[in-house]
This record gives C-alpha cells, structure tokens and sequence, in this order.
C-alpha cells in the first residue's frame, strides 16, 4: 500500500538543500545577477519549509506567509535590478571582484 | 507505510531510465554513424539562407527591463486578490473597503510610473523626458542603458 | 496572523482602536505617498524644498500621531501589532530621527544636486518600516517590516547615483541585506514549524508547554544571523564600513540609527520568548567580537565616514553586552542606549554632512585639520558628539555605557563587562583622533567653509539637546524604558530569569 | 542661623562657580584683556568662597562636614553627595588656591585663543574640586572623567612642540586606568545597590556584601590601577613627563599641584577607606613600588638635562613619598602623606611656574641654556631658591613637615622602608640644588642671558604666593594638621581592628 503523503522531513531537507545551494551560490558565484538568484533560490527554499510546515500544523497561514514572501521578494528584485543597472552605468561591469572601489 | 514510499513512485523511476537511456542511445548512435561535413551555409545560424544581422548579443534598451520589473510589481501585487475574492462575502463591507484602500496605494505606484514617463516609449518618450528635465546621453542610449531608474536622478542641473 | 484565516475569527474585525494602533504608520505612509505623487507634478528646482517640507510635517504628524496611539495600548489586527511602553518608546525614537535626517537632507540635496523628491518620500517609507518593526509582535509582519525598511534603504544608499562609490555601496547593502534577511526569514519558518504559530506571544507559550525542541535553538540562531547583519554586529558587520563610506552623509545617519534601534528592538522581543541561555554564548561572542573588531579596526581609518562605520560596530557590541545581560536590566539599557546613540551619532554625522560637502569630498581626517579655527561652533558641537561616543560624562553616552556595564555586572557577566569597559577605554583614542585634528592642528587645505543653514542647525540642536539631556538627567528617560521593559519581559519570561543569580524580575538598576 | 544656610550649599558653590564663570566667559566677546580678568575674578572669587570651609571647618570632627546630599537619577539610584574631611578639606583649598596662580602666570604667556584657555582652565578647576569633594562613587567618577577633557585640551592646543603625542598619551593612559574602576564601580553598585561611598564602606564593614570576599582583591586592585596611573606610581608614570614638558605652565602647574593628588587621594579615600584588609595585604609591594618610584624618580632627575622633565621627574618620586606614608598605616605616615601632597602642590606648581617664566623668555628648558642667571634676575632667583629649598625639604619650609612624618612613619612599619625613603631626601637635595647651581651660579655663559627681565608684576603675584605659603606650611603645620589629623585617626580605624595595631603611638 501506498501512503498519501510525503514526510515532512523530506520536504525540510530539500527546503534546507535548497537554502545551502543559495547561500553557496551567494558565496563562490562573481557575477551580481547570479548572486541575486542564488538570494532568490534562498527564499523559495524558505518558501518550500513555510508549505510544508503548513501542511504539517494544518495551519493554512503557512501558504499565505508564501504569498508575502513573493511580493516582498519581487519588489526587493525590482529594486536589486535598478541597483544593478546603475553599477552597470558607473562600473560596466557585472563581475564582484571589479566592483571594488570600497576596500573590504 | 512510509518505509515504502518510494514503491509507489517505482514505475515513474523505471520510466525516467527508460527515457533517459533512449535519449541517450539515439544521441550517441547519430553522433557515432552518422556523417559530417560541415559547409559555411550549414555553420550559419539560420540553416534557411537569412543572413543574420548584427550581433547575437546585442543590447536592448533598459526600457523593456523596466517594463519588465513593472509588470512584476503590478503582476505580484494583484494575486492578494484571489484569497481576498474567495472569502470576499464573509468579510462584508470591511473586506471591500481594505481591498480598495489596498488597491488606492496600488494606484499611487501606478500614477508615480506613468508620470515619470517610464510608460512612454519611442522618440516621443525620449521627447517627454527630456521635456520634464530627465535628459539621457548619447552614451545611455548606444550601450542599451536607456532610460533612467528615476528615483536616484541627480544630474538635473549639473 | 495564523488565526486571522480562519473562518470564526471573521467577526472580530478590525476595531477603530486598532487602526489608532498603527496611526503613526499610516500618517506616515500618506505623507510618504503624498511626497511622491507630487514629485513628478512639481516643478524640479523650487518642488525640492516644497516636498521636504511635508516630508518634515508628515514625521512631525507621525510623532503626533504617536501620541493618539500611546492613548490605547494593547493589540490589534488579531494580534499582530501591540501597542505598549515598548513600541511607544522606538516610534518616537525613530521617528525623531526621521525628522532630524530630514532637516539635515535640505543643505545637502542642495549642495550635491540631487533633484529627487523621492528622497525624502523613501526616508518616510523607511520610517513607517523601523516604527512597524517596534510593535509588531508576529514574525511573519516583522519580516515585512523590516524588508520595507530594508529596500527603502537600499535605495537612499545609491542616491549619489553618478558616485561609482554610491552605486556600489548601495549593491552592497542589497545583497547581503537581502542574504541576511533570507537568513531571518528561514529562521521564521523553522520557528513556525517548531511552534506551529509566528505569533511571538503563541511561541512562547507553545516553547513554555514543554521541552524547548531544537528546531526552536536553530530557528533563534538564524533570526540572530539575520538582525545581526542589521545591527552590524561581528562577525556579520563586513558591509557596515563599505556601505556607509558609498551612502549619502545624511542617509548614513538614517541608517546607522533608525534600522539598527528597530532590529534590536525586534531582537529584544524575539530573544527573550526563548531561554536566553540557549543563544548567551552567540551572544557573548558577539557582542565581544563587535566591540573589539570594531574599535581595532577603527584605529586606522583615515576616511571620518569609515570611522564613523567601525565606531557603529563597536557600538552594537556595546548593546550587545545588555543582550547578554538579564532580561529586564539588559532591555531598559538597549532602550537607553540606542535612544543616546541615536542623538550622538545623528549629530556626528549632521556635521560630517555639512563638512562634507559638493560631491562629499571632505570626508578625510585631514580635511578636519583646523576645524576648531574655521568653524568654531560646529567643531564644538562635534566635539560634544564625539565626547558622547567615548562616554564622557555628562554627555548621554556616559549613562548609556554605564546602565550597559552595569546591567552586565548584576549579571556577573564580569568578563564581558572587563572588555567592554576597556574596550572603551582603547575605543576613546580613535574619537580624540578627530577631535585633536579639529583643536590642534592647522588646516594644510584650502577647505571652503560654508554658512550652516537654519535646517541644519535645528537638527544639530535637538540632537545637542537631547545628547546633553540623557547625559545630564537620564532618570526620566530610564525610567520610562525600565516601565515599558516590565510590560515586555513578564509575558515571555518563563525560565529567563532562572539564570541570573543576583536580580530578580522586579530589581532595577 | 546664615552660616548653617551657607554650610550646605557652599561645596556647591565653590565646585560650580568655575563652571559658572566658564560658561559666562563663553558669551563674552573675545577681548582678551576683559577674558584675563573676568576669569582672575571668578578664580579668585571661588578661593575666597573656599575659604570658608576652614573656617568654619571643626576640626576637632573626624567626619564628613558641610554635607549635601540630594537625589539626582533616581534609577540608578545617583545621589548628589558632596562632603569634605580633614583629608579632601586642604586638597579643595589648594586647587583654589593654585588656580588664581595659573591665571595669572597665563597672563601674557598665552596670546592665542585666550577665551578657550581660560575657560578650559574654569571647566578644569570645576571637575577637580568636584573629585575631592564627591562621596557619591558615581560621581566622583563623572568628575574623575571630566578632568580629563579639559586638560588633555589645554596640553593639546596650548603645549609645546609634541603636545599632541603628550595629550593623546595622557588621555589614553588616564581613561584606559580609570574604566577598570568603573568595572569595580559597577560591581560594588550591583552589590550594595547604592553608589554612596560612607553606605557602601559600612556595608562593607559589617560584611553586608554579597560574595565581597571573593571579588575584594580584584575589586581593589581595579581602584587601584585607576589611581596608580594617575598617581603616577612607578611603573605607570611614564605618561608624565611628556604631559608635563609639553604641556603650557598653568597645565604643567594644576597637574603637577592637583592632578596627581587626584590619584593619591583616592588611594587615601576609596583603597584604604573601603577595602582595609586588601590594602594591608598588598601593602609590601605597593610601598616597594613607591620606594622604587622615590629612588628611580630622584635618580632620573638627576641626569634630566631639561629643567621641566627634571620638575616632572622629581613628582614621581615625591608622590611616591605619599604612597609610601599612606600604605604605612601608621597616624604620622597618613599625615604626612597629607601634608606632603599639599606642600607638593604649592612647591611644585610654584617650580613649575618659575620654569615657565625662564621658558617665555628663552623659549628652552635646556638647563645648559642657562647659568649665572642669579645676578641678572635677582629677584627671580630669590624666588626659585625659596621653592627649590621647600621642594627639596629644607626644615621651616613645608616640604620638610611632611616628608618627616611620612618617614616615620615608614619607620614605625618597618624600618627598612624608612631608611631606604630617606635617601630619596638627599637625592631631591641633590638633584634640585645641582640645578639651580647651574641655572643661577656660575658665569653667564650665553650673551643673550645677560638681557633677561626679571619678574614683572603679574609674575611677582603669581609666585609670591607659593612662596608665602610654603613658609608658612613649614612655620606653623598645626594650622592644617589640626584638621588632617581627626580624619586621619578615623581613617585608620578599621585598621585597628583588622590586625589589632595600635596607631599613632
């Protein structure tokens, strides 16, 4: 027989190989737009546990908190693109390591 | 029995090997037999004989990534209206006023981008620009990077 | 927000009371929108000063406002906002300092040619974000404070647009303020599967039921990461000096102030629903970590910005200590010293911005050389500031350092209080650096020395006032964050107290 | 009755009357003749005001007098309490005393930004009256810091060529001492849950204090540190020759005369008065310290080509006189320590003033710069050798009074400290005469010598008195004494009862 469900452990760790992978990404990528979807990738692994910890706790909230999460994440990407294009303008250059004019 | 999970899915695995392995052979059995003898006309982009103009790479005008974000924004921000419009009767009066005042502020952005002439496109958009005191340099325009994000302007006068 | 859904709960609407509740936000989200409709209608050159002014009367009708909602604590929409001591005291907070920065802004726009309204419409936007953060009492609304703070900052970070460096700092600030809030964020979710609920309130009587799962200690970890990078606390602080040397003067002062009071007032609320001893050593460490990384770095900036930065690190670390100290002592002390930090380092960075003028070119120790000569009565008033951010006497940072030290002592938190006090102590030299550059030596530079505006003056002199009130009488002021820490801890306060030996949940300092 | 009125408001005033001045003095336009005397005035109008606390001073009272105590925070629980003894009575006359001096010693010497150098010299006078006369911990700290501002100001803006060095080294060294006892501060707060110092030194005493036992050796090694760097004690003085050779007269004088008695002071006050047991226990090595900072003190002057650096030098050891009587335990040796730190303060500030007027007129302190000044400046010499004989413990002169006391009471200790502070007595003979040999005697080896001024009228005011008062401190020590010595038996009480030492025998 067959269960109708996934466990909720399975859907956590992927949520949390997800989350990882972002902030891997986050960390080893050079490219600005890379680095903003690995953010993106961060996100919707939250998103994945916010589903599934809905439907643990029978709790529909959990899929609304997605709808939030979303918006928010697109305006935060409109305005991270602008931000980019106007690195773009002074810096040409799309690479980290070039946008270097503050020291670290 | 979640020991057995994966039993229920076994047929879906055994079909992605299947498939997988087919792709795989047939690829690899073409690239194997089969004969090359590439020609320029074979080598261009369009095997069809249109000869491609310009670069592949080129670069478009920030104004479709603009409208691009917009659409998002605006996209994003309407699917609140579908929880809101199924229990829309429960919530009565109270329900459709926050709708409204949710959609009033929706407005605000929208009336914001239409007057900073982000909607405009074309000469007369560059017209209507220049007009309102954003000007844009022959530089912004040949490198795509067309039309200001507004909000940070700070040329104006300088 | 997780009852709010279900179908029962529709009849208990929204009352009028509750829309008092969030009357600050909405007063300033209307002027915020009013800012911005008319900036495109308005003429460019004489629309400038027109909108800073409603931007200033909507922080000032925020203030008022905040008064109206002083008038019914409790909560609102389904338990989401809470209106006490606590959210009163950051609203005014953050909303003063709103005004302040946007008194400071006029000279400066004029000065660096920024013709964009929308300036002050984002310094309102970010506004309602930090004051929403105070009184939101459920993760899920946090997180969305906080993001509308965050991407209004993100903004007003690159308003130097043709600044190379402004673009950058401002891409900076994005991408690891949104890593950070990424990090909150999961914490949230982990949370929410731990408890079942993002209502603080709920989480912590749900950890109260029971043994505390792991899920909940990973959860706070994360959150911690996340408001860490906010508050620019070690080892999360790298993007603090980068940022704030890019950032528009004024924008600096915003930043290093408003977001930082509002995360470690949501950092308060959070920490304390769970067993502080079960992230005291994260906290230790960082707040250890914050203050010596920050003070030792900052002995060898040139750039005043990036002192300025470094100082601010070695300042959450200071308020970190409070964190790590009791609940109802640490609480009071953050309140103090983020109100006290606000006043000095607003001032600090008021001067910076009228100094720093066309282009933000003077920003460099040397350019201060002098000052003490050219212009006396600006140079004093830094030297107030300063004075204050070594916690000198009389000045608020004294008092604020000393409720900090000496909430860690009641704690016995003697080692972390014997860093902190010499920390400083080290700390005193790179202020004086600024200080000695003003008052003893001779300007080498031809430095224009410009008239300060009546804008300017009014923001340096309520932040004078203020820096010289907390330091003077400090008792009113502690007082009230003492009531309100009393409203916060008791209902989120099983098994905090159990810890410390030495106070109990009534003691004051 | 108007003088039970007066009685308690008068530390008030006297500590606030400075600060009053300065601030009047900012409205003032910069004229810098009217800035010179309005602040002589208010300086002198506060040394008056301060003399009414001997006056009406009961000596024969061991206690605190002239009390004032009001809340000021209510949380933490801050109290304004202001109170003087025998012991801080004569260190609030001094600082009044020297002020007026510094004023006018400052009088042509200082030519640019006049207005800050005498309000930064009011704000200074403020805060150190304000140490001596604070019984509330808190704030006595807020004063200890205050000085700090101020004076590492006037070093930094009106100093010689390093002031900056000097004054940012002062400054770090000052405040990285004093955060330890604010630690200490804190801890004693968190535990008594009061700031005032006779409620915690009660509490103490009747071991009210929770788990005092344990934090007492490092609560006062905290205070102590604080005070040793201020003192200066042997091995934490090498702030202050920088801070003294590079610092203006009127800074050289109200640090050498009232500075550094802030550290031997709250030595006296807070190591001995709160924490008795710790401070008979590390005794020995403090007072090996101390004698090595007399031997070492002495010995560098000695071979200090720079007269100021020598003047500087010669604190270190004379301080460590002070040091060496207060941690003998002994009544002679407390009193003396007293006496000593007054009579330092009036000898050195009046040395420190003479090498100022040499310096304003050849711009050196280079002792070789000088010789045979002795029959070019008459009366300038006659001055020096008044100060240099008190400085150097002439009998008659006040330095004498109380360096005697304290080697008694050395002596009473142990006699080995006595014998061994004795000899810093001949090597002050030694290193202050071989100077002013050289400075007075002898030809005159450099022409431009020959042209120097004597002293003019302000310089005459400003040094007579010093050397008025050091007769009269070494004719007639009963007058101060009187007062010191009460104190001076309470003070050691607890001592008595620790290890069941008779005092004063």
């Amino acid at each position: 027989m067959v269960p109708s469900y996934v466990p909720l452990s399975y859907y956590l760790l992927l949520s949390g190989f997800l989350f990882a992978c972002g902030v891997v990404g986050f960390l080893i990528k050079r490219n600005i737009i890379t680095i903003f979807m690995s953010i993106e990738l961060m996100l919707n692994g939250v998103n994945l546990s916010f589903v599934a910890f809905a439907a643990h706790w029978h709790a529909l909230a959990g899929q609304v908190f997605v709808f939030f999460v979303m918006v928010v994440a697109a305006a935060e990407a409109a305005v991270g693109l602008a931000i980019i294009i106007a690195v773009y303008r002074t810096r040409e250059t799309l690479n980290v390591d070039q946008v270097n004019l503050l020291k670290l | 029995m979640p020991d057995n999970y994966f039993a229920g899915y076994l047929p879906i695995l055994i079909h992605i090997v299947l498939v997988g392995g087919l792709a795989t052979v047939i690829i690899s059995l073409s690239w194997l037999i089969g004969e090359r003898k590439p020609t320029r006309a074979k080598m261009a982009p369009y095997e069809s004989g249109m000869a491609p103009v310009g670069d592949a790479r080129g670069r478009f005008s920030v104004q479709f990534y603009l409208v691009a974000m917009l659409f998002i924004l605006f996209d994003v921000e309407a699917v609140f209206l579908y929880p809101w419009a199924v229990i829309l009767r429960d919530l009565g009066h109270f329900g459709l006023w926050e709708m409204l005042v949710y959609i009033a502020i929706v407005l605000v952005g929208f009336f914001y981008v239409w007057k900073k002439g982000v909607l405009e496109w074309g000469p007369a958009a560059v017209r209507s620009q220049a007009a309102s005191g954003l000007r844009i340099n022959l530089r912004d325009v040949q490198s795509g990077v067309q039309v200001d994000v507004r909000f940070n302007d700070q040329r104006g006068g300088s | 927000m997780s009852v709010a859904f279900l179908p029962g709960v529709l009849q208990t609407l929204p009352q009028n009371a509750d829309y008092v509740r969030i009357l600050p936000e909405i007063v300033l989200s209307v002027f915020g929108m009013i800012v911005m409709v008319l900036e495109p209608l308005l003429d460019e050159k004489t629309g400038q000063k027109i909108l800073g002014l409603i931007a200033l009367a909507g922080a000032l009708a925020g203030l008022a406002a905040t008064w109206f909602m002083a008038q019914v604590p409790g909560v609102a929409f389904w338990n989401m906002i809470r209106v006490d001591g606590f959210s009163v005291f950051f609203h005014v907070l953050v909303i003063a300092i709103a005004a302040v920065v946007i008194l400071s802004s006029y000279e400066y726009m004029a000065v660096q040619r920024i013709r964009a309204g929308e300036y002050y419409a984002l310094i309102l936007f970010g506004t309602v974000g930090v004051a929403l953060m105070s009184s939101a009492v459920e993760l899920v609304l946090i997180f969305i404070a906080l993001e509308i703070s965050s991407i209004s900052s993100y903004v007003l970070a690159g308003f130097r647009r043709h600044e190379a460096a402004s673009a950058e700092s401002s891409l900076k600030y994005f991408l690891l303020g949104s890593f950070a809030t990424a990090f909150f964020l999961y914490g949230v979710a982990l949370m929410f599967g731990a408890t079942g609920s993002t209502n603080i309130d709920l989480i912590a009587q749900a950890l109260r039921a029971g043994p505390i799962p792991l899920l909940a200690f990973v959860a706070v970890a994360l959150m911690f990461v996340g408001l860490g990078f906010k508050v620019a606390a070690a080892p999360f602080h790298i993007w603090t000096p980068d940022v704030y040397e890019g950032a528009p003067a004024p924008i600096v002062g915003f930043m290093s102030t408003a977001p930082k009071a509002a995360a470690f007032a949501v950092l308060l609320r959070v920490v304390f629903v769970i067993n502080v001893h079960a992230i005291f050593w994260v906290i230790w460490i960082a707040a250890a970590l914050s203050m010596t990384l920050g003070n030792v770095s900052a002995f060898v900036q040139d750039n005043v910005k990036r002192l300025l930065a470094y100082s601010s690190i070695a300042h959450a670390g200071y308020v970190l200590v409070a964190f790590a100290a009791a609940p109802q002592l640490g609480t009071s002390a953050v309140m103090f010293y983020t109100a006290a930090y606000a006043a000095m380092n607003l001032g600090a960075f008021a001067v910076v911005t009228h100094f720093a003028n066309a282009g933000e070119r003077y920003v460099t120790l040397e350019d201060y050389e002098g000052l003490g000569r050219s212009s006396p009565l600006l140079a004093a008033t830094l030297t107030i500031f300063l004075l204050s951010l070594i916690g000198i006497p009389m000045t608020g940072g004294f008092f604020a350092k000393f409720y900090v030290f000496s909430a860690a002592v009641k704690a016995n938190l003697i080692w972390l209080t014997i860093i902190g006090v010499l920390n400083s102590g080290v700390g005193a030299y790179y202020y004086l650096r600024i200080i000695v550059m003003m008052y003893m030596r001779e300007s080498r530079k031809e430095i224009p020395v410009t008239p300060t505006p009546l804008a300017l003056r009014v923001a340096l002199a309520v932040c004078l006032v203020a820096t010289l009130y907390l330091g003077l009488f400090p008792g009113r002021v502690l007082q009230y964050a003492q009531d309100s820490a009393q409203q916060l801890v008791p209902q989120t306060s099983p098994g905090v107290t159990s810890s410390a030996k030495v106070h109990t949940a009534t003691e004051t300092f | 009755m108007k003088t039970d009125d007066l009685n308690s408001i008068i530390l008030t005033l006297v500590t606030f009357a400075p600060l009053a001045g300065g601030l009047l003095l900012m409205l003032l336009p910069r004229r810098d003749r009217d800035i010179r005397i309005f602040a002589l005035v208010i300086s002198l109008l506060t040394f008056v005001l301060s003399l009414h606390l001997p006056v009406y001073f009961h000596r024969s009272h061991p206690g605190f007098q002239y009390e004032i105590d009001r809340q000021w925070v209510s949380t933490p629980n801050i109290h304004y309490h202001m109170g003087v003894d025998g012991i801080s009575l004569w260190l609030v006359v001094l600082t009044t005393f020297l002020t007026p001096l510094c004023v006018l010693i400052s009088w042509n010497s200082i030519h640019e930004r006049v207005k800050e150098f005498f309000i930064l010299l009011l704000i200074l006078e403020t805060a150190l009256i304000g140490v001596f006369t604070s019984l509330d911990l808190f704030l006595f700290y807020f004063f200890w810091e205050a000085t700090l501002i101020p004076m590492a100001l006037l070093i930094g803006i009106f100093g010689h060529e390093r002031k900056v060095y000097a004054a940012v080294k002062f400054f770090m060294y000052t405040m990285i001492g004093s955060v330890f006892m604010l630690a200490a501060i804190l801890w004693l707060y968190a535990h008594t849950g009061s700031f005032d110092f006779v409620v915690i030194r009660d509490q103490i005493a009747s071991g009210g204090v929770p788990s005092f036992p344990a934090a007492a050796q490092w609560l006062f090694l905290g205070f102590f540190l604080a005070f040793a760097v201020k003192v200066p004690l042997f091995p934490f003085h090498t702030w202050l020759p920088d801070a003294h050779v590079e610092a203006p007269t009127a800074g050289s004088v109200l640090l050498a005369g009232v500075l550094l008695k802030m550290g031997t002071y709250g030595l006296l006050r807070f190591n001995l008065g709160l924490f008795p047991e710790q401070a008979r226990r590390n005794a020995s090595w403090i007072m090996t310290l101390a004698l090595i900072g007399i031997i070492y003190g002495a010995l560098v002057a000695m071979v200090q080509p720079n007269m100021k650096k020598l003047i500087a030098y010669s604190s270190v050891s004379h301080l460590g006189f002070v040091v060496l009587g207060i941690f003998s335990f002994t009544q002679a040796g407390l009193n003396g320590a007293i006496f000593v730190m007054l009579a330092h303060g009036i000898s050195t500030g009046g040395l420190f003033m003479l090498a100022g007027i040499l310096h304003e007129r050849r711009h050196t302190y280079e002792i070789s710069e000088f010789g045979g000044l002795a029959s070019r400046m008459p009366v300038y010499a006659a001055s020096y050798l008044v100060i240099v004989l008190a400085s150097a413990g002439l009998p008659l002169l006040n330095g004498f009074i109380g360096e005697f006391l304290v080697l008694s009471g050395a002596f009473q200790d142990k006699a080995v400290y006595g014998i061994l502070g004795a000899t810093g007595i001949i090597w002050s003979a030694v290193y202050l005469l071989w100077m002013y040999q050289r400075v007075f005697y002898g030809k005159v080896t450099h022409p431009v010598n020959n042209s120097l001024r004597d002293l003019s009228g302000f310089e005459k005011w400003a040094v007579w008195p010093c050397a008025a008062a050091a007769l009269v401190m070494g004719v007639a020590p009963i007058m101060w004494l009187g007062a010191i010595d009460p104190a001076v038996r309470a003070a050691l009480a607890p001592f008595a009862q620790v290890v069941g030492k008779v005092v004063g025998q």
